[in-house]
Formats: structure tokens, C-alpha cells, sequence
């Protein structure tokens, strides 16, 4: 096993990490911004390196100050996480020319797939179905239009570099290739650092569902079951489940062997998951993701397996520990991930100070979060504060679980999406497994803010009690002659103003 | 406060409610009696609300004057809390009317301008893009909320703006 | 399944067993006491009621109070948790008589099985093998001491009414044995209403081995395995694991059978334990808890049922949802007691209000928790504040994990157990299953209240740059010709004195 | 404070220890330098120290002067920071000597007396129960922490105790 990693990354993944780290006796080495001084993952490793400003740029995608880190802290290992450096092919080179172990695939395995048209053009030759489209990038607004027409409305711009949902923009009419194309190209340059953009066609209503691999050094590549991820807003993932609620055991198995066909094209070694879309009974390769998912938790949780645990080891030059036929399947398991934003103002990113944060607890519960009361959730990075995650024997009892867990879960001082996610727990069409990535925008009902008449009345209830609290605890001055209170002296910034004697109290 | 009670007025989401708090753990919310109970005074700012026998945990966020902040079930509400003169007195100024043109376009958010894509002068529809801001990563095409004339642009691609930051000044529409 | 229930108890029990409620769609009840307001079973269920005064006598343990809040609700059902009325056969009686469902055995087996020398009669008659000792409660410290001398010392005098290790006194002497008969009988009036005592063999160095058990209506008895309860202070449990490292698979499967003859002997129906000892390859029935324990959770995870689920669908007329040859036994649990005592001053009790929890999360770990900041820890109840619980496909992995997580959990504002608990997890005696109730008593060098060098170091380092910050930000008003600061004028009673300015800043 | 640093004397746990604050990080304890950093002023009153590289999460609490209490790991300490100076003044007053026969029987807890063992004027052993206390249910024995004779006993069975109170006050044991 290697002797120690730095983990190159923050919030809840950089936690995740370490803790699996910390598991197998491998000393930890956390990195952070200036913006992260208090963060729960810096506290947990057994060292930590400020590495740069808030700024991702000079900070966690700063290639040069992570290795520089890692000399200093003469690390074996990086682990990048998921996003900022995990799929960039130039990283996972440096870090192998800097003589440390890469915890993720070659370095050619991550640029051949990172390239979202030569990873189409890998896959289909590879047998694998892919959604008609470009397997070049596009050189221009006007051959962007070409190839639209070409493929057929609707059709979905990508970035090349892309994942995450960031540098997509959907088209549906020909006038609006062009403002698309540039949208999509801006928004992957500022968040991967390449413009290039594809275009496929758009499926209108399809499922998400996506195949968890892992390979080794010795030519075992397994999968690890599907885990479903249709409910999205803006192309990113906000309640994932395993295993599938669509898929027949039959199906199951043909994804999973499709899946296992696209790992081994590229020699796939570690943790990796290939996508899919799966609209009126076929599926199509969407993307190969070359690092640990976000929602690795609901697979963890239906095979008892811990992928990280399985990163370190494929890492340290250890074989797979399960053949394909011993990986259970046992059992249901969600994902909801907490983010802060209103989902009730167009998700517009939220802001504040953790004040007050409840963890739920209990059996089949689990939290992997990356904020403790008094962080400060700023705009410099994702969204994502956590990961709430509740598994059952059945899809039915994990849904009931997670309901109670969301009840349970109080974040205050930042706005999160928590209400959203409860009303989606209650909705009939995802009761029933009724899913596709259109899902939120087909349920506008979810989205009217009204408190409800009990929410209202216990607000007023509290906020008149609160009030009537404050008034007896504080005697508030009156001013002779004046109607007015000084009732909020207590607020000021003049905290040595003594009450003036009230002479009708 | 009187023996029968103390008589506030609380305004919550645009509406407003006449309540009157006892003391015997009555509260008379629009004409209707609740038993209420609030307790918790501790750090963490998370009190027990229990409104006819039905528990929540309420999140009581800062305060000036009369006005809370109030957490339930992760959704956050304002509350201005008056009594009955300071209400009256309220009732007065607001009587004053105002002529209104449609609002102006401020940032809902802390983030960059990426591009302003509209120009001085111009007429737009309702829903028409007017600003992109970027945050967090992901850009945010800010719209025109109705029919408007840009009256003055008071931002550039690159700047950074705060939430709530006037962004574009609009003006009725009118046949030119 | 019943409609609703009153859980009448607090803390972690109350929660739990409300969460198992509102998973299954049952209307939850809580009861609470004035010292419990701001708890968070409270604010889980959708009813709660004030039941009374702090005092248990008048609140918790006060039937009336209970069947009146019952009343006052509808409720359908009672759920007694552990402790309290749970193992109060008139209250299980009173709760039948209001014409409610009492989630637990009948008032009757109840009755049998809290009588400790009444269950050692009937177990023995069973065929369930008993420690040596008496089997009618003893008249006087005289009666004692002659029974002391028939069984033979060290002996133990033991609470007939008992459970939890309150009433029971060590004796190894003659000369001890009126004293410890008076003590025991005291402390056991106190916690049961019933001085009642009868003594047995005290094992020096058994193991503590229980069997969960599970009975329904229709005949059906299943065990669900084995957990070692071992790690104890003062016959209070510190850590439990599931399942036990000393059984064989032989040894599992006679004891399990041993304690579904005992269940049989008793009709027995809900859950259930059988306590054992275990020494130099023999057991012995120790005594039968007619309730849910603290501990069950370590089963949970092992088998993968939920054993509140479980009680409920019981109560409500179901049979047991499985035979015995189809509950699992996968991988190892381990639970810690979190507990708001002193280890290193002889676990005393501590008191405080809760300034801040941050609770371990990620992959196998479980929070059952009764407590959230805010809270004031008082005296007035039991001291356990939570259980924190891993589990892992092994032993071993499941002890890296617990000490992974009891490194996260971090609780300010009043003492706990933790500092015990994470040396107990790093001790080679414990690591190699090397256990006995006499483990802590063997092992003195884990009292140590040393801080550790490096600990010191960041105390200093802690204080001295906290002093230095709150200087550089209050200017310390200098009384000029004095060489003393006002260094301390913030903290003061009399806010509105203003700074006087300093002639030399 | 001069440009060398700040000096200062920190008590900890019965030890004391010089320190000298530097202004770029490094902190002098007892002549070995370290860096150090800590951040983190929220509500939640948890610091983050990183000294020599290595993390810890500090719980910083209640402070009146330079009095600290600090919880690491869960275990809570007192420190006490002091300046030069003051310490100077500490070690004067300090060496003023007292006499002391052997300490009082205090509550460590608080408690209901169920027994006191004792009578005024015995001779007790080292070891020997004094006093019974009852917290959560548990009894508590509390022992003579040394040969004494009883001087006078201050409190009875069932009355509630303070933590800290004194229950028995103990003097010397002399020849009689």
C-alpha cells in the first residue's frame, strides 16, 4: 500500500478521501485555499498545505503549487478527486513525471476520453451505441450550424473537455446555433481552460443511467452495477439512486457488459464510469468519466464495496479483490445532494455563513459532507455542500428513509436546495419511477415558493413571539413625547448607550 | 401591554397579520386562538416552536428592530413584528403614494459580468436577455422582467457586482 | 400497521424509535419533560406533548402522565424505548387496560423476566444454563451473608428488578457483605421502586455475550445473532460489537438456540436479548431484557433488519418477516456509548450545554444522537448522549473506521468518553479480541490523563496566539503609572464602560 | 510588543511555559521555533491550528482575561496567558507562602447527599468513604484523600451539593 497521498481537492471529495485514506493507514496530506482555512477536510488529514488565494486558478488548479506541495510534504501519492485537475491528462502526467503514484487511470486513457469526440470515435469502434453526432470539434459558429442540420433538431452542444453539465447549451432551432456555440465555448474555456465544442443530437426525455467500472493492472475489469441519475436541472445531477428503477436484470447485465467492453477499449485502470442515455428502450454511450463520481455513495451502498478503499489498492499495484460474479447487489439506495442555492429563485447561488447545521443520523443514513457551522460558502467554487444518502432493502423504504432524513436535515445561514428535494420525494411521477433529465422542467408545480398556511402561521406564531421575548428582556426606552421605541438599541453599533429609564414602566 | 394582552402586527411575505399575545400561552393570530410554546434561547439560534401541539424547529436569524429572520424546514422567511402605534404610524407614511416604471435590472446574485447584451436606447421584450453574470462557474442570463426601454447601462463585461447592485436602469416603453 | 404511537421516553432511544415510526408512516408522539424542550426528539415527531417537571418520578416514570398524554393525542399505540416503564410490567398492564398496544412482550413475560430470580428459575427449568446463586430474593445483610458463603466468593448482589447496571454491588469478602447488600438495595429502591436483591457467583473475568431475539404472535421465535458487550465500566456497557470475536460458528449456533428455548419458555413476542456469560468455554444465562437495548443498532448493521420496523409490525399483528435461516450475517459492527462522564476523573458526571457537535460521516458509519448544540446536559437523566457506530466487512476494517470516525466527532461544552474511547480502539489487547468485563480494570494505563507532548505543545501554541489576537483586536487600556492591563474589560459585567484611551498606543 | 515579538508566559496544566510571538507565523515555545497559523473566528467558536504542518481543530472557550479553555480532541485543558510583566508580578505575590493541613472533602459533582459516613472529631483513614453522592442514579463514594480527623462535617443526607461545595472540612490528625 502506498505510504501517504495528497488529496487535490476541497469540500466533501477532499473529506471522502482522506477518510478512506485514513482507513487504510495512509498518511493524508490536505491542500487548501486561503478561502479554506476552516474547512472540515484540512482538520481531518494528518498535514495540510495552503497552496494559494481563493482563486481556483492560482489555488486547486494551480498544477505547479499542488506537486510543489506534494514535494514538500514528500508525498507518494495524489488522489485528484473529482473535477478541477481529476480529468486533465497533463496533471496525471506531471504527477507520474514528478515520480508519485496518479489514483486514477493513464494518463492516455484520461486524454483519450476527456476529448468527448475521440472518446465517440473509441466507443463506436469499440462496439459500443453512441448518439448520432460530430466526433470532431466544431471550428465555427457557422459549422456548428452545418453540423446541427446534419445530425437533426434538437441537438445539444458540448464542450470537449466537459463534464459536470458545464459548457452545454441545448439548441432547437437553427437561429440559434450560432449564440449557442459561443456559450458553450466561453463557458469550457473559463472552466476547463479549451473551447472546443461538439454537437450530438439531443434526446428529449431520456434516462440517465451509468455504469460504475473498475480495472486493474492485470487485464480484470468489473462494473459495478448502474446507478440512475435523471433528475437534473441544467445538465447537473441532483438525486441519484442505485440500481436503476427502469432496467430489467437482463438490461442490467447488457449495459454492464457494454460498459465493461468501453473500459477495456482504452485499458482502463481504477475507478471510472461510463454514461449512458437510455430513451424508448436503447441506450447510447453519452461520456466516459475517468475519475470517482459524485454519486459514488448509492453504489457503495448496494455492493458494500469501498471504492475509494478499491482506488487505493488498484493504486498501490494490487489486483481487483472481487471477480464480477462476487460483487452483490443488495437492496436501494439515493442520493440527494445539498447545495446552496434557492431552487425557488432559478437556483440563483446562495451565499451566507453556516449558523446552525443537523445532521440526520439513524439506520441507513449517511452523510458525506464537506461544511461545519461557521464556514463561510462564498462563490469560488461548487456548489455542492453535501451529500445526503439513505439506503433501504427497497427502492420503496430507501425513498421513505430519505424523506425522514430530509426532515431531519437543518443547514441555516445559507440557502439550500433541501425544500426542493423534500417536494421531489413526495411527487407521484417519481414515486412510481417515472424519471427522465426533463423530469424538473415537466414538474413546474415543484417549484411555486408558497409557504403553506402551517409554515405561515408558525412563522408568525414564532416571529411575534420572538419579538414579545426581546421587548420583556430588553425594556425598550421610550423617548418622552415621542410615539417611537428605540426597540432595537440593542442592534446599534453603540453598545455602551444605557437604556433610558422608562417612567411608566 | 395591557392585561388582556399585548397586540402586535406582523408582516410576513406581503401579508399582514393581526396577532395578540396572552399570557397563558395563547396567541390569537387573525381572530383564530393558537397554544403556543417558543423555548431555546442557546447559541445556536435553533429554538422549539410548538403550535397546537405540533413541534418545529424554528432557525431565529438576526435581527434589527422588529424584523427576523426565521429558518423553517430549510426555507427562510422575513418577519417585521410591530406594535399596533408603530403599525399605525407605518399605515400613515405608506398612504403616500408612488408612480412606478418597471423595475430596474439588479443582480440577484454576487458574481462577473460576462456580457451586457443589450445598449442604451434600446426597446425590449419581457424575458429578453439583458446581462449575463457569471457564478459560481455557470452563467446566469438575467432577463428583462416586462416590455422596457434601457435607460442606462451602469455595468461592463469584467466587472464584479454585488447582489442586489443596479445593473441596468430601465424606462417605460413609449411610441416613439 | 397501527395508526400512531407515543414514544414515551427521550433522548437517542426516543429519536431512534421516532424515526422507525415516521419510515413506516405511523403519527409520532413525543413526550417531554421541562428540562427536554429544546431536545431533538421533540422537534421529530409531528405531536409533542409536556408531560412535566425535569424529575423523572414526575415525568418520565410517571404513568399516569403518560397514559393522560396518550389520551390527549389518540394515540394508538406506546412505545417504552429502554429504561424508564419499559421493563414495568404495571405499566405494560396499564398501557392494555387504556386499550392501547404496548410495543413490547406481554405485561406477563415482563413481569417473569424483570423478577431476576424468578428468570433464573424459569431459564434453569428450561434447560438454559445459570450462573450459581439464589433464586428468591434476599430477606437482610444476615440472609445475604449466609447465601454469599453457600455460593461461594467473589459474589455479586444484584437488583431483582434490575437492568443496566444500577443495584449492583462486587462483594469478595464476608465482612462486605451487609454493606453491599444495603447499597444495592438503596440504589435499586432508587432507580426501580423496588429494593429487591439476591446474589450469584461473580465470574472474575467472563465475557459478556447477549442474543437478540425476536418473537411474534403466531409461534415464531428467530435470534438474529450474537453481540459482545464486553467493554464495561461499573457493569455499564462502553463499547459493543456484533458479532462477537470469540464464537465459533458452533458456538453462535448453540447459544443462539439456547436463547430461543428461553424466548419459548416465556411466549415470548417483540424484541428481545439474552444475556449470557461467557467464560473458559462455558455460558450462562444472565438475565433477559424484555426490551429494545441500547446496543441493537450493531445488529442492525450486521443483519441488515431494521429491528424498530421489526417491533412495530410485530406490535401491529404481523409475523416475523423472516425465518431464522434467512437472516444475514454480513461483516462486523462496532458501537461506542458517547456518554457526557469524565473518564480520566473516575467518570464523573459532567454537566454543561452543548457549544458545538460536528459527527463523523462517510462510508459505514452511523449516528444515533439525542443531543444538538444548545442542548444543557444536566444531571437529570442518564449521561449517554449518543452512540456512534461503523461497520466494516471485517473486524478489523470496522475497528479502522470507528477509529477514523471517533476521530471526527468532536463535542465542546461538556466532557465525554471519547478520549477513552479512541485509546481503548488503538489497545493491542482489544485489537486482538482479548476481552473481558474486567478489561478496564486491567488496564489502568489508559487513565493516564496526560495530554501528550504534542497536545501541549498546541495548547500552548492555541492559547498563546488566541491571547495574542485578542489583544491586537482590544486595545488594552493601560491605567497609566500601573503596569496592570484591563486586559480582561470585555469579558466584564459592565459593557458600557468605554475604553479609557491609552496615552502611549 | 516590539519588533522582536510579543513576549508571553502561558500556564498550562500545572506547567509553565515562554513564548515569544513572532510576526510571521512563527511562534517560540520554550526556545524551539515553530510555524504556526490560526484561523477561524465563526460562531461555532472552532479554530483551525495548523502548527508544524499539522492540523487540529481547537474548540476555543469561554476566556475572562487571559484565561483559555481549550478542548482538543475532546479533551478540554485551561491555559492561562500572561505578559511578561504580569507574570513578574504573579511570581512576587506567589512567593508569599501558606500553610495547609490537608485539603476539604469538595463535591466533585453535583449531587444528592444519600449518606454521610462520618462523624464529627473521627479519625479517617486514607481512602475511607466520607460521603455518599448520588448523581444520575449512580452513587458516588467519596473518599478521604488522606489520614484526617473531621473538623466539621457541612452537609446532610438529601441535600442537593454544588460541584465544588465543600462537604467536610478536614484538619490535621495530632496525637490526642
Amino acid at each position: 500500500m502506498i505510504e501517504s497521498v495528497l488529496v487535490a481537492n476541497r469540500g466533501e471529495i477532499a473529506l471522502r478521501v482522506i477518510r478512506g485514506a485514513r482507513e487504510l493507514g495512509i498518511r493524508t496530506i490536505a491542500v487548501f485555499s486561503e478561502a479554506d482555512r476552516d474547512s472540515p477536510h484540512v482538520v481531518q488529514a494528518d498535514e495540510a498545505v495552503l497552496i494559494g488565494p481563493a482563486a481556483a486558478s492560482r489555488s486547486y488548479l494551480d498544477i505547479g503549487r499542488i506537486l510543489g506541495a506534494a514535494r514538500a510534504a514528500r508525498a507518494a501519492a495524489i488522489h485528484p478527486g473529482y473535477g478541477f485537475l481529476a480529468e486533465r491528462a497533463d496533471f496525471a502526467r506531471a504527477v507520474a513525471d514528478a515520480g508519485l503514484v496518479f489514483v486514477g487511470p493513464a494518463a492516455e486513457t484520461i486524454g483519450a476520453m476527456g476529448d468527448k469526440t475521440e472518446a465517440r470515435r473509441r466507443m463506436a469502434a469499440a462496439g459500443v451505441p453512441v448518439v448520432p453526432g460530430t466526433t470532431a470539434p466544431l471550428a465555427s459558429g457557422s459549422e456548428a450550424r452545418e453540423a446541427a442540420t446534419a445530425v437533426g433538431f434538437p441537438v445539444v452542444l458540448k464542450a470537449a473537455a466537459g463534464g459536470g453539465g458545464k459548457g452545454m447549451r441545448v439548441v432547437r432551432r437553427l437561429d440559434e446555433v450560432a449564440a449557442g456555440f459561443e456559450a458553450a465555448a466561453r463557458e469550457a474555456r473559463a472552466a476547463f481552460g479549451d473551447g472546443s465544442v461538439y454537437v450530438e443530437r439531443f434526446l428529449e426525455r431520456p434516462r440517465h443511467i451509468e455504469v460504475q467500472l473498475f480495472g486493474d493492472g492485470f487485464g480484470n475489469v468489473v462494473h459495478l452495477h448502474e446507478r440512475e441519475c435523471s433528475i437534473q436541472r441544467r445538465h447537473q445531477k441532483l438525486i441519484e439512486e442505485a440500481p436503476s428503477s427502469l432496467l430489467t436484470p437482463a438490461e442490467r447485465r447488457e449495459m454492464g457488459e457494454a460498459a465493461v467492453r468501453a473500459a477495456r477499449a482504452v485499458n482502463y485502470i481504477g475507478a471510472g464510469t461510463v454514461e449512458f442515455l437510455h430513451q424508448d428502450g436503447e441506450f447510447f454511450f453519452l461520456e466516459m468519466n475517468t475519475r470517482l463520481q459524485v454519486e459514488h455513495p448509492v453504489t457503495e451502498l448496494v455492493t458494500g464495496v469501498d471504492l475509494v478503499e478499491w482506488q487505493f489498492r488498484v493504486a498501490s499495484g494490487g489486483a481487483l479483490p472481487m471477480r464480477q460474479s462476487e460483487i452483490p447487489l443488495r437492496g436501494h439506495a439515493i442520493e440527494c445532494r445539498i447545495t446552496s442555492e434557492s431552487p425557488f429563485e432559478g437556483f440563483l447561488p446562495a451565499t451566507g455563513t453556516v449558523r446552525h447545521l443537523a445532521i440526520p443520523g439513524g439506520p441507513g443514513v449517511r452523510w458525506d459532507g464537506g461544511i461545519r457551522v461557521g464556514n463561510e460558502i462564498g462563490l469560488h467554487y461548487d456548489p455542492l455542500l453535501g451529500k445526503l444518502i439513505a439506503a433501504g432493502p427497497d427502492r420503496e423504504s430507501a425513498i421513505r428513509r430519505m424523506r425522514r432524513a430530509l426532515a431531519e436535515l437543518s443547514i441555516a445561514g445559507v440557502s439550500t436546495g433541501t425544500p426542493l428535494l423534500r417536494r421531489i420525494l413526495d411527487e407521484p411521477d417519481f414515486l412510481a419511477g417515472r424519471l427522465s433529465t426533463a423530469y424538473l422542467t415537466e414538474h413546474p408545480e415543484l417549484f411555486d415558493s408558497d409557504l403553506g398556511d402551517a409554515s405561515r402561521t408558525a412563522a408568525v406564531a414564532a416571529a411575534v413571539l420572538l419579538e414579545h421575548e426581546r421587548r420583556a428582556t430588553v425594556p425598550a426606552p421610550r423617548i418622552p413625547g415621542d410615539g417611537a421605541r428605540f426597540s432595537d438599541w440593542r442592534a446599534g453599533t453603540a453598545p455602551w448607550v444605557a437604556p433610558i429609564p422608562d417612567g411608566n414602566g | 401591554m395591557n392585561r388582556r394582552g399585548s397586540r402586535y402586527v406582523v408582516c410576513l411575505a406581503g401579508e399582514t397579520h393581526d396577532v395578540v399575545v396572552g399570557v397563558d400561552g395563547k396567541v390569537v393570530i387573525d381572530g383564530t386562538t393558537h397554544d403556543v410554546s417558543l423555548s431555546g434561547r442557546g447559541p445556536a439560534r435553533m429554538r422549539t416552536l410548538i403550535l397546537d401541539g405540533k413541534p418545529r424547529a424554528v432557525y431565529a436569524g438576526r435581527r434589527t428592530g422588529g424584523l427576523w429572520e426565521l429558518g423553517l424546514d430549510g426555507e427562510f422567511v422575513s418577519a417585521e413584528v410591530m406594535d399596533a402605534r408603530a403599525a399605525r404610524v407605518r399605515a400613515l407614511s405608506a398612504a403616500v403614494g408612488s408612480e412606478r416604471g418597471p423595475a430596474d435590472l439588479k443582480a440577484p446574485m454576487p458574481g462577473l459580468v460576462v456580457q451586457v447584451a443589450v445598449e442604451t436606447g434600446e426597446i425590449v421584450g419581457p424575458g429578453a436577455a439583458v446581462v449575463i453574470v457569471e457564478a459560481m462557474k455557470m452563467e446566469n442570463e438575467l432577463r428583462a422582467p416586462a416590455a422596457a426601454r434601457v435607460e442606462r447601462i451602469l455595468v461592463a463585461p469584467g466587472e464584479a457586482v454585488e447582489k442586489g447592485q443596479i445593473l441596468v436602469e430601465f424606462g417605460e416603453v413609449e411610441p416613439q
